[in-house]
């Protein structure tokens, strides 16, 4: 701390460090401490706060591991989020390699700002167009029917479209990470590989995916959370057997208005979200510090 | 800091009225009548469906709004939250509105303790939307029970809570429910006790079930383009559709359309009282009512409206509604904040499933 | 002869899978904005109605949107205001910290990424509300802003790694005051990553809406109305909107490359 | 000339050619970027055992060169033969070269070892032979216990020398460096050049060496190569591109030397004339110089000597000041009586230094035109 | 000696100590960061006008003695005088040097000649009167049409001028120098030599110059401070510092040397003996050395002489290769009869080369005593 002071001054390092607290304690450690305290009391009539009911219980976790589906939903949406990272993690290790070292600069630049456009437009958007896409009478049932890959129409709505509409969504966040990952694998480190005789294969499983290790961690720890936090992709490409957790979370809230089980779902879903991110980083041996750059 | 409390700087109370209405309700030709007519400014923040804005209404404590639209039957549980206030009923001209509405809102929920919450503005119905090419459907013999036949597998939409009321109404019907059905708006033992039978029923028929919807749009898609061709929606939902000239009737079942009225309550914080309350007094002006009816697909509880309105609105009425399908229809109870809490957990178990 | 057919049919796959791609880039895109121009009330493609531009019109008509947009300019607005002086002095804390304080700091100061974004806006919420604070522009500012100074933070810091602090000593050593240090040599150096955190946050904020929807209040910034209206009543004018936030996405993306290469050509 | 001998016998063959193929023989190599002209067309031979150095400025298409023939670039125009055999389409990793770069280029996941044993993995080697193998080389490089290592844990040496083990493990024929000592410090470089050396003697692998360091170049090699903006100036022996440079830009790339324009005004058994607004001065003439050619006279500053003794060139000179290096000092002077004003530098050894005149005097100093090479303008 | 006073004139007043304050002074200046000993406690006086190096290995606490004269880092004691004030507790931005930093450290987003004035802006000195002064100074460093372009826009040599431009403008006392021209390629760090000189010969500036070449040290300063591991080890002019090296480390550091390591077995009138198991060798000796101490003996590649002439030492070697190195070459011999190997290498000039023994051969060698010089060890 005290390099702050010497480096900035007295008042310069002062305020530098008021505002990084007036971040991290007020906008983030406190509310966030609130949600688990309102995640441990009973929802309870404005009359009866600070009553003798108003006392710490477990029982909106309880509601939620004793209810017959949400605990499956909760796995589900770990799973199928587990699912949209690792398809944008198989579409985009190759076009980030091409990007990186294949292609010319022409055609790098157009790449990147097609890429931009969805990217640019909102994620609502995003799904929107899919949500156009998937419909029962919609292009993809029309153009499969037209092609005499189908009979007729197939629903496309649940858990496959919301996969599809987050992959979408997503999948810039998964390439531009390993993209910068694999721009700094110096070339002569494959050059050299082929040189010693290696084939395209083995150069991509020895050299080029430990390289890219740290972009790819980082890439499958923000899709995970993206995907597995996103309200918008369910709730336009969900069908009636695809529920995701965080409708779930908005349902506690706006329409049953038990906010207090609504945050101790919130909490489960970030005490989930933080071990799948740490699991990750741990799989794949990578610290927080040296993924998300 | 009461400048950041009142949760939004941009606007002041300004004499503009700030109304949350429902999605489809208000047509700027309506605000602009009403503009004329009173030299008020209005801006419309719709939504969907009765929670959306009674969560709004809890999270910014009953203010950001002068004049909001819940539906009758909710409204107690605004009262309990402590959202809305009472009507100054020496403001509102009583005489303009149809007496039945008036008297029987006092009973399905409007006054509370004695006190007057909501003026009644229209009123509708939710019950059988089908295509009649694919699936005409008779008066008399239509039922809920029709919507749970598994040859439609992939092929109805319901909306998840009220989908349980009509097949709660058809299973009493058939005598299957333990004990009376309206005992469940009373009673929370008696409620699980229906409401476990309802469930297990519904959840063991939910493979007819294409697509959910919680609100007008929702539904009207289902029909447009998710391939549905049978649902229970409501009433302006059919409409809407017929009006795009798909082949599509609403039909009221032999059990009971489910109806519900609707009104404009005043918000705890509403800051133009004033303008809220000529609000009201403009929507039960005759031609005001029309306007509203023939744009929302809804009954205005207007007197005098109906000379207005246009031919095919009474067309599609007397056919919705034949023979004594208006004396039969099926009046929403009151629904309290535990009720609804209970009926959220079936709805969410029943959708989960 | 097997290696170079190998070797072809190589070049041909990775030919299509580039295709196939852009193709699953762009084709959504197209279908987005192509029903824009179908005289359909329900936005599709198919079946198609004819070509209109009714849509087009509309839109431009359209005074909801108009608010929505000003709103979320607004809730944009207030987060670069807030975010960026909080990003420039977490990074410039970090970057003055060495060792274990470091990387502790750098956990805390990215964890607000790693949080569900409906889980910061239920926080917030909760939070506010119990001292009194409703839902609007200040809480949908403060919750954006809380995880956006993350990125914030981030970008600042990877330029502020390149700096050679050599420089702030030689401006010392000239004569420089701290103050005159932070306003000659680091916000200049900063300022090309300030500007791209500025254009950043913009852009999260004004696409966020899994924060936004718990504490707009009754606010509708644009993300919420279009999501709203996709509930309530899409009509193709969403597409329309869609059509020309694409187009707008274009002309800046194009932008921001051509800058990029003027620079590169610079340097 | 018994020096060029003396020098040769740290090689193996130089100058001498072989009956047996060269071990890299270019013939009319060419190799253009788009608009850049990155080698124009050249032939070149090296010999089988052979320390070959290319050695020329920044940008003048060395390493282009060296990854035409690795197989990394392929020539626009001519053929590429690797101890005999013709290298067109055969793709590098089907060469019989190894490559060590500039920046190494070792792969940071893999343990030395596994570094090492790469090129023995990529032909399906098992651990065991592989791990065997990779001791071996850990051995010459003297650097036994290091294998379990990763190359971050070693220091620039160590990677270096690790960076040659794994280039030797699949046995090539020739070996080819690029820059290899470039980020080293000057201690290691010159430690690493002994070791190199050693290292090419004791394996009798050929070395095809870049550098744009001349004393590198020209302590390590038994033939260099001087090139300049893709074109080969000169080949020869360090000793030939000292003393003899064909060109004026090897006569002032190699080494340090004094410059006199002038125009040649005779020649004669092989001494040439240069008549210069300082003065007529005799050195070597060089082929394809004729009498009234513009012309430019080289002579090293060690060649110049003090005092007024039979010389066949004689200079004054005003010292204007002694850059004290140590083992000698070198003296900076100019020319007295030249209009403009005409640096000379001199090589001053230290015993001498205390009989050298003081800085502002003036002195007779002379070179003889043995030592002294005529070069005509370009 | 009038070698001595050859070289120094091209300084000021080298040794002499003058009247006047010292341009620095510290007085048992020590640093510690945390467990390292960065610098321990030294004094070291500097005078006005002087052009003095610290020349060290890497990591020897040059930078760091550099820093505490400038007040970036503040001593953890003794005390720091400039021009006879004390600086405890003047921050850097107060006090009277200026420093360039190896890196430069230009402001890459300002023109160059706002680079140059930044520290008149600092002073609150007027636009107007800024411009002036650093067309001034563009003026000095002869780059006068340069001051509207970027940093980026200017070459090496360009950039490390306008550096020196910047530190000027605030006319400081002392100018602390921090490698400057490490960066540089050879070529140019030679031009840049010359140019740093005679800059500082017309400034009258004193410059405190650090460098880990110690051809740079030897062939600019007036004095040098030899450092090595935080402490300095000697101090004095590069010709004493190169023939009369006081500790074996400066002996070893300062140009290229020959060991022998043995026992002192005599000392008379300035000249030692040293008994080593190659045989015993005279040299001269130095305060401190006693009878019976453990040293070793110096000798320079120059300073050995083949041949059998009368020589204080004689030594018979067998050559093993020769590197050329163009001016000359560098002859690496064992000492023959030893029973370790016992490497010795001479320098022969390109002249003598022709009549160097073959490689392989054995011939006679031998140095004078003036030429060797025997410390104890440590
Ligand atoms: N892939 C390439 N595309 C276009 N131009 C190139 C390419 N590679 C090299 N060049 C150009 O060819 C010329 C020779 O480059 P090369 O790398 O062979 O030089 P070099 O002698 O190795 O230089 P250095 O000593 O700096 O490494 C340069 O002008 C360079 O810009
Ligand atoms: N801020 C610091 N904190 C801790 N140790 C330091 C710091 N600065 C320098 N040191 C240590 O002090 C010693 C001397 O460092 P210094 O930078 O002065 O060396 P130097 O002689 O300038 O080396 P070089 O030639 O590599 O620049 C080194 O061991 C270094 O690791
Ligand atoms: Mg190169
Ligand atoms: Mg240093």
């Amino acid at each position: 701390m005290s390099e702050i002071f010497q480096r900035f001054g007295k008042t310069l390092g002062g305020i530098f460090l008021a505002l990084v607290l007036l971040w991290l304690a007020g906008l983030v450690l406190v509310p966030g401490i609130y949600m688990v305290n309102a995640s441990l009391t009973p929802r309870l009539p404005p009359a009866l706060r600070g009553g003798p009911e108003d006392v710490y219980v477990l029982d909106n976790f309880a509601y939620l591991l004793n209810h017959p589906n949400h605990g499956w939903i909760f796995f589900k949406t770990i799973w199928s989020s587990a699912l949209v990272t690792f398809t944008t993690l198989l579409l985009c290790y190759p076009i980030a390699y091409w990007l990186a070292h294949v292609a010319r600069q022409w055609q790098m630049r157009l790449m990147l700002v097609l890429m931009l456009v969805p990217y640019l437009m909102n994620e609502v958007l995003r799904g929107l167009a899919w949500y156009i896409i998937l419909a029962f009478s919609g292009p993809l049932n029309a153009a499969l029917m037209w092609l005499g890959l189908l009979d007729e129409p197939q629903r496309w709505y649940g858990d496959g479209g919301v996969v599809a509409g987050m992959a979408y969504a997503y999948i810039l966040f998964m390439l531009f990470p390993i993209y910068n990952a694999i721009c700094t694998l110096d070339r002569d480190q494959i050059n050299a590989a082929r040189n010693l005789g290696s084939s395209t294969w083995r150069i991509h499983w020895r050299i080029v995916l430990p390289h890219a290790k740290v972009g790819i961690a980082t890439g499958c720890v923000f899709v995970f959370m993206m995907a597995a936090g996103s309200y918008v992709a369910p709730a336009l490409l969900g069908a009636p057997g695809s529920r995701w957790f965080t409708q779930l979370v908005y349902e506690w809230f706006f329409e049953i208005g038990n906010w207090n089980r609504g945050a101790a779902y919130g909490v489960a879903l970030m005490a989930m979200c933080l071990t799948v991110v740490l699991g990750l980083l741990a799989l794949f041996r990578v610290n927080l510090t040296s993924a998300i750059k | 800091a009461p400048f950041i409390a009142r949760g939004s700087w941009a606007r002041a109370s300004s004499g503009e009225l700030r109304l949350a209405a429902w999605a489809g309700y208000i047509s700027p030709e309506m605000l602009d009548a009403f503009e004329k007519a009173t030299g008020i400014k209005t801006t419309y923040t719709p939504y969907g469906t009765n929670e959306e804005i009674l969560s709004m209404m809890r999270v910014n404590q009953g203010s950001g709004f002068d004049a909001i639209w819940p539906a009758l039957d909710r409204v107690p549980n605004y009262v309990e939250d402590g959202l809305i206030q009472p009507i100054d009923e020496s403001r509102v001209e009583w005489d303009r509105c149809i007496d039945s509405a008036i008297k029987s809102s006092e009973t399905l929920g409007a006054v509370v303790d004695g006190k007057r919450y909501q003026v009644p503005t229209d009123w509708g119905t939710e019950a059988l939307t089908f295509d009649t090419e694919k699936l005409p459907l008779e008066y008399g013999s239509a039922s809920y029970a029709d919507l749970w036949q598994p040859e439609l597998a992939g092929k109805v939409t319901v909306r998840g809570h009220s989908a349980l009321v009509g097949l709660a109404l058809w299973l009493e019907r058939e005598g299957k429910l333990p004990r009376p059905f309206l005992d469940s708006f009373k009673d929370a033992d008696a409620m699980r006790a229906n409401y476990d039978v309802i469930l297990a029923e519904a959840i063991a028929r939910k493979a007819t079930i294409a697509q959910f919807w919680s609100n007008q749009n929702e539904a009207q898609g289902a029909f447009r383009t998710n391939g549905c061709i049978l649902g229970q929606t409501w009433d302006s939902t059919a409409a809407g559709l017929k009006d795009e000239g798909l082949p599509i009737s609403y039909l009221a079942p032999r059990e009971g359309a489910l109806s519900w009225m609707e009104g404009i309550s005043l918000p705890l914080g509403s800051e133009n009282v004033e303008q809220a309350y000529a609000f009201i007094n403009w929507m039960l002006t005759p031609e005001a009512g029309a306007m509203y009816a023939s744009h929302a697909r809804v009954n205005t509880t207007a007197k005098g409206a109906d000379a207005f309105l246009p031919q095919e609105m009474k067309t599609f009425f007397q056919n919705a509604y034949p023979e004594d399908a208006i004396d039969n229809l099926w009046w929403w109870p009151v629904q309290e904040n535990w009720f609804v809490e209970i009926r959220g957990e079936y709805q969410d178990k029943f959708l989960s499933a | 002869m097997l290696r170079r057919i190998l070797a072809r049919l190589g070049q041909v796959a990775s030919r299509l899978y580039l295709l196939a791609f852009a193709g699953f880039l762009l084709g959504p895109l197209l279908i987005l904005g192509g029903a824009a121009f179908n005289d359909s009330n329900f936005p599709t493609v198919s079946p198609w109605q004819g070509a209109t531009l009714k849509w087009l019109q509309a839109l431009f008509h359209d005074g909801e949107i108009g608010d929505a947009l000003i709103s979320s300019g607004i809730i944009a607005g207030g987060v670069i205001l807030v975010s960026l002086p909080i990003g420039i002095a977490s990074a410039l804390v970090l970057n003055s910290l060495h060792g274990r304080a470091r990387g502790f700091i750098y956990g805390l100061m990215v964890s607000p990424m790693l949080i569900p974004g409906i889980v910061i806006g239920i926080s917030t919420l909760l939070f506010w509300r119990q001292i009194g604070v409703n839902g609007g522009y200040f809480l949908t500012i403060l919750a954006q802003a809380s995880f956006i100074s993350s990125f914030v933070m981030l970008m600042i810091a990877a330029q502020l790694q390149r700096f050679d602090r050599t420089m702030e000593d030689a401006a010392l050593g000239l004569g420089a005051s701290r103050l005159m240090v932070l306003r000659r040599i680091l916000l200049p150096y900063l300022r090309p990553a300030i500007l791209a955190a500025c254009c950043l946050a913009f852009l999260q904020s004004f696409e966020n809406y899994n924060t936004t929807l718990f504490v707009r209040g009754t606010e509708t910034p644009l993300t919420v109305f279009i999501a709203t209206k996709v509930r309530t009543g899409l009509t193709p004018v969403i597409n329309a909107l869609g059509l020309v936030m694409m187009l707008a996405a274009l002309l800046g993306a194009v932008l921001w490359e051509l800058k990029r290469i003027k620079t590169f050509a610079r340097a | 000339m018994p020096i060029v001998e003396k020098l040769d016998t740290s090689g193996t063959l130089p100058g001498v050619s072989t009956p047996a193929a060269s071990a890299v023989s270019m013939q009319n190599v060419e190799m253009r970027f788009g608009g850049t002209h990155a080698v124009k067309p050249l032939s070149l031979d090296v010999q089988q055992g052979e320390f070959f150095s290319i050695l020329g400025p920044s940008g003048c298409g060395k390493t282009t060169l060296l990854r035409l023939i690795s197989g990394i670039l392929k020539p626009t125009a001519g053929r590429i033969f690797i101890n005999g055999n013709d290298m067109a389409g055969v793709p590098q990793n089907m060469r019989e070269t190894a490559m060590i770069f500039q920046s190494l280029a070792l792969f940071p996941f893999m343990t030395v070892w596994e570094n090492i044993a790469f090129g023995l993995e990529a032909r399906g080697i098992g651990k065991k032979e592989r791990r065997r193998r990779a001791q071996e080389l850990l051995d010459l490089i003297a650097l036994p216990d290091h294998g379990e290592r990763l190359p971050g844990e070693l220091s620039g040496g160590q990677r270096q020398r690790v960076a040659i083990a794994r280039a030797l493990a699949i046995q090539p024929k020739v070996l080819l460096l690029d820059e290899p000592l470039s980020a080293l410090d000057l201690k290691l470089r010159q430690h690493m050049r002994a070791e190199l050396r050693s290292l090419q003697k004791s394996t009798g692998v050929t070395f095809f060496y870049i550098t744009h360091d001349q004393s590198e170049a020209l302590a390590m090699s038994d033939r260099v190569a001087v090139m300049n903006a893709g074109t080969l100036q000169q080949v020869g022996t360090p000793h030939e591109l000292y003393t003899r440079p064909k060109t004026q830009f090897v006569a002032q790339f190699v080494g340090e030397a004094n410059v006199l324009s002038g125009q040649v005004s005779q020649i004669e058994r092989g001494t040439a004339v240069l008549e210069c607004p300082e003065g007529s001065f005799a050195g070597c003439s060089t082929p394809g110089l004729r009498k009234g050619d513009q012309a430019r006279l080289y002579v090293r500053p060690e060649a110049i000597h003090i005092g007024g003794g039979v010389r066949d060139n004689g200079l004054t000179l005003t010292i204007e000041r002694y850059d004290f290096e140590g083992a000698f000092a070198t003296a900076h002077a100019v020319l007295s009586g030249s209009l403009s004003r005409c640096p000379v530098s001199l090589t001053i050894s230290q015993q001498s230094l205390s009989a050298a005149p003081a800085p502002g005097s003036s002195f007779r100093a002379g070179f003889s035109a043995q030592d002294a090479i005529i070069l005509p303008n370009e």
